[in-house]
């Protein structure tokens, strides 16, 4: 069945454990995100230490896409350099638009390969997003502030 | 079935397309926009292809038919309400009109009926579509008046125990849903339209959930103005109907301004024509208004209360084949009085938009969300739900078909 | 010609009905509403019959496919206007454009770039179409603004000699046409555009007459809002554009409120989505914007270079012609520098309404009256003119039969 | 030719000397009426001895058949009463509206029936209509002062 390129086993282990979903009590930055089409939110907290992700956290409801697509994310960035979280969120924001053509570089992305079906399906790439977008405003606001 | 149902799945061809590797389409989501039979789409070709020209404007034969046409559809819209031709205005959509009311409200000078002030209140409901919510929060916020609202109980339905206290004279508009989009609720118009005119309330339906699926009659629900949107009417895109009394039609100052609609023009200044022109700007949605004209005469052929009562058999249907699935919980009333066709639901901790996707993947379309009545949503503690709605080219075996696909969801994300 | 207007001709199926006891249909109303080719009306049809569903709110297939058909009309649009994607709004029309422009300015907040005060200048012309004057009068009364006016010549032109005391400091807008759907005239922009800017004033274009008929591009243009009418460039009735410079936007308030135009909402308060949903309230007029899309690959396929060629030799032939008639005279300029295909004229005593009407028994479709440009008309000291105005599917052969009627006219009334 | 039924002789006639087009210097009540769609104005006065319209006068710019319809209404309604009045606007209301079925009643209407054709051209019954309008008006008004 194609659903099954969307919904990869990755995809759903994520979703039923998904990683780093406590907010941590401290941050730099904390950011609230909001999928306005259906209502899915995600608050994410940033802890760096320098230029460097010390800690990522989150919380919020959502698809098993929004869901997965952070948890993988978080595990992704934690302990990466502000570059190296930029270079993933570009390689990532590239499979996103790729309308399946695409199947991710998986040195880069690991996990979020998994997500490469989520690109067939224009209505979902906000979901696998919100979490990312929300880390790329959470680290510019914590990089503000320390500086 | 007391109609063919064979017969209204004919007269629209996109019920004959397959969906996602040759599923049957199972459209569910005419809540959000219907279909549209043959004969619709006909009459919006065939305006351009043999009578287009600008309405009201030219002395030449292409511009009388089109005007014929353009002003034979207001008159069925008006038979349609049981209103007088005067007293229809074709907008955009019932998101005009409602914006149309509000703005034009808020442009009111003092001394005009609708002028509104600090001390004044506008009611409306917890259950209003984002369409009957902002557009008077915004208005509230321009005029300093009031907005105040009914809450909604745990079992989807209006809470009007303190209506007498909550309604008073400060009262001047009391905005809200005949059906609502996400609950299916109908709300009990007489009680309220009667406390409202008895504070002097002028009270404005949104009727895009009713006007598509039941006889309505403006007489008989004695609102004051009342929208419903073309395309959810088996309609084209790009129309939707404001009706009001035409007295207060002539009273309401103009929202959108420029030509045909207007008496006189100087450079400083202008005065307006009469009610429905005064309302409508410019050259407007020709081949829309008569596509919509073809679409009431066909639910009209069809029946409206046979279309009322073939909805009511498929939520009863539903209803119950929904409920027999376990960890199904439906958001909205449960009992089958005062509701309509509409069927909201959670299944277990499957988040809408994973079932709406499995669905989608066996040819059903439903719609799954906050369905742009967010406070509603939050208010019942659900982020979101997935709706089946139904219409006249619905059956129980659409229905069949979205049972069986919860209940492998529930196996797929189990 | 450079281009094969017969071929062109073929493309309109209206272009090959009759009127009036079996006379060719010779059609010279495009100023005010434009014939559609076969391609624009199957686009909208096709749209019903395939692809039907509200956009940006489902997750089933149609949805997908409808909110690809509309988002990629938006593309066609900006591509057309040499816009980004971001900046191309649908709305029902130009009137709707431009009321939409001076009621979100209404509704900007003192700090925001775009609130009036008194003091506060809007400048526009008295060659306006009434779509781009009462909606200035109206906000310039809400506001408290001074509404002033660049006066026209007895030649039809801008009186520009006053321009830089006239735009000041305390212009915050000014909104002008870019072609006069009356005297034809298309108005020196650069010099205006950079005097405004100059000042700090945004410039809001009516591009009504323009868009259709010439290469536009936004950029070169440098204005900061543009709006024109699909009806009138060979599109389906019910859908306009806006276009705004992003940051611009982003920064005006919306207009009108309701679904997907929201990025929050709560009972009391809502926050907007970004720019262009944040003015697009409602399901759209999905299919006229997917018609509209039709349109300009059409236009855009023919050459819009290629067309205003055409035009302007139609023009050079029809002023010659009409000239040469004893007693017409022509409202606008006779010079064919910086004029579009528009020729308004008077005939001796003869009625621009009777004149119309002989010329519809001969076929011929014009439009008579003041063209929603009252003051302008008055200013010229004439109650009425009678309008032909030419499209890419007009010929020399139309003019003869136009210049033949007015001569049997003065015959029949003389 | 089919246009023939509308442009009748007698209607160019009323057009070429329009009767009663001199605004009296007195009236009872004075009307300004307006075609917004193409811009015709008539301005009409009307003076009344009792209920008998004792003077008509009117000036306005038009085409040939507002202001052919607006002399023969002056002529017609000259000397009547009221309520003769009103029978003759009824009459010819009803005549606007027949969509070219009736050919009016000539006793009544007089001159007026020549403007028959114009019920098969709708866009031109406003025009017709222009004068019965701002008399009806007019009337109304001589008449309240009056009392
Ligand atoms: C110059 C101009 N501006 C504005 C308009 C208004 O366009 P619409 O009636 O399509 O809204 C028109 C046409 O009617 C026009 O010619
Ligand atoms: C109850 C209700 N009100 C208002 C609207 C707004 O209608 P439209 O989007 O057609 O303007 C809708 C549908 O979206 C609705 O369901």
């Amino acid at each position: 069945m194609q659903l099954d390129n969307l919904y990869q086993e990755v995809i759903l282990d994520h979703y039923k454990n998904p990683q780093h979903k406590k907010l941590s009590p401290t941050y730099d930055a904390q950011v609230h995100h909001i999928n306005p089409s259906c209502g899915d939110e995600i608050t994410l907290n940033v802890t760096l230490s320098g230029e460097t992700v010390a800690n990522v956290s989150w919380d919020g409801v959502g698809c098993s896409i929004s869901q997965a697509s952070v948890s993988i994310l978080s595990d992704l960035v934690l302990g990466k350099t502000l570059a190296q979280a930029q270079e993933i969120s570009d390689s990532f924001m590239a499979l996103m638009q790729s309308k399946g053509t695409q199947t991710g570089d998986e040195n880069l992305l690991e996990d979020a390969v998994a997500l490469a079906g989520v690109s067939q399906y224009p209505a979902r790439i906000k979901c696998a997003l919100l979490g990312w977008m929300a880390f790329k405003d959470a680290s510019v606001q914590a990089l503000a502030k320390n500086q | 079935m007391s109609f063919n149902a064979g017969a209204v799945i004919a007269d629209f061809p996109i019920l004959s397309r397959t969906v996602r590797d040759g599923k049957r389409l199972v459209y569910l989501d005419s809540g959000a926009t219907s279909q549209k039979p043959t004969e619709v789409i006909d009459a919006e070709s065939n305006f351009y292809r043999m009578h287009n020209a600008a309405v009201h404007r030219g002395a030449h034969q292409l511009a009388e038919e089109a005007t014929d046409a353009y002003e034979g559809a207001r008159s069925i819209v008006a038979q349609f309400l049981g209103a007088s031709v005067n007293e229809i205005i074709f907008t955009k959509s019932a998101t005009e009109s409602l914006n149309l009311v509000a703005y034009a409200m808020g442009n009111a000078p003092a001394g005009n009926r609708f002028h509104l002030t600090s001390g004044d209140e506008i009611v409306i409901t917890e259950m209003e579509h984002h369409a009957n919510l902002i557009p008077w929060q915004q208005l509230a916020a321009r005029t300093g008046a009031t907005l105040k609202w009914f809450e909604v109980t745990p079992e989807g339905r209006l809470d009007l125990s303190n209506i007498d206290s909550f309604i008073t004279s400060k009262t001047k508009v009391v905005a809200l849903t005949h059906q609502s989009n996400v609950l299916g609720t109908i709300n009990p118009l007489p009680e309220i339209v009667k406390r409202a005119h008895a504070a002097g309330a002028v009270v404005v339906l949104d009727a895009c959930q009713s006007v598509p699926h039941m006889p309505i009659n403006v007489r008989e629900l004695e609102v004051d103005f009342l929208t419903f949107s073309g395309h959810k009417a088996v309609g084209p895109t790009g129309v939707g109907i404001l009706w009001g009394r035409e007295d207060f039609l002539n009273e309401l100052p103009p929202f959108l301004t420029g030509g045909s609609m207007i008496e006189n023009v100087t450079m400083t200044s202008a005065t307006w024509a009469k009610a429905p022109k005064k309302f409508e700007a410019g050259v407007p949605n020709m081949a829309q208004a008569v596509g919509l004209g073809a679409a009431l005469t066909y639910l009209q052929r069809i029946g409206m209360d046979q279309i009322f009562s073939h909805e009511k058999e498929l939520t009863k249907y539903g209803m119950s084949a929904l409920l027999d699935i376990p960890d199904l919980s439906i958001v909205g009333p449960t009992d089958l009085e005062m509701r309509g066709g509409t069927l909201s639901f959670t299944v277990g901790d499957i988040h809408p938009h994973d079932l709406g996707q499995y669905l989608d993947s066996q040819g059903v379309a439903v719609r799954t969300g906050h369905h742009c009545a967010w406070p509603l949503t939050r208010k019942l503690g659900v982020p979101a739900t997935t709706r089946a709605s139904f219409y006249l080219y619905n059956t129980t075996a659409d229905i069949d078909v979205l049972v069986d696909g919860i209940r492998s969801a529930q196996k797929y994300f189990g």
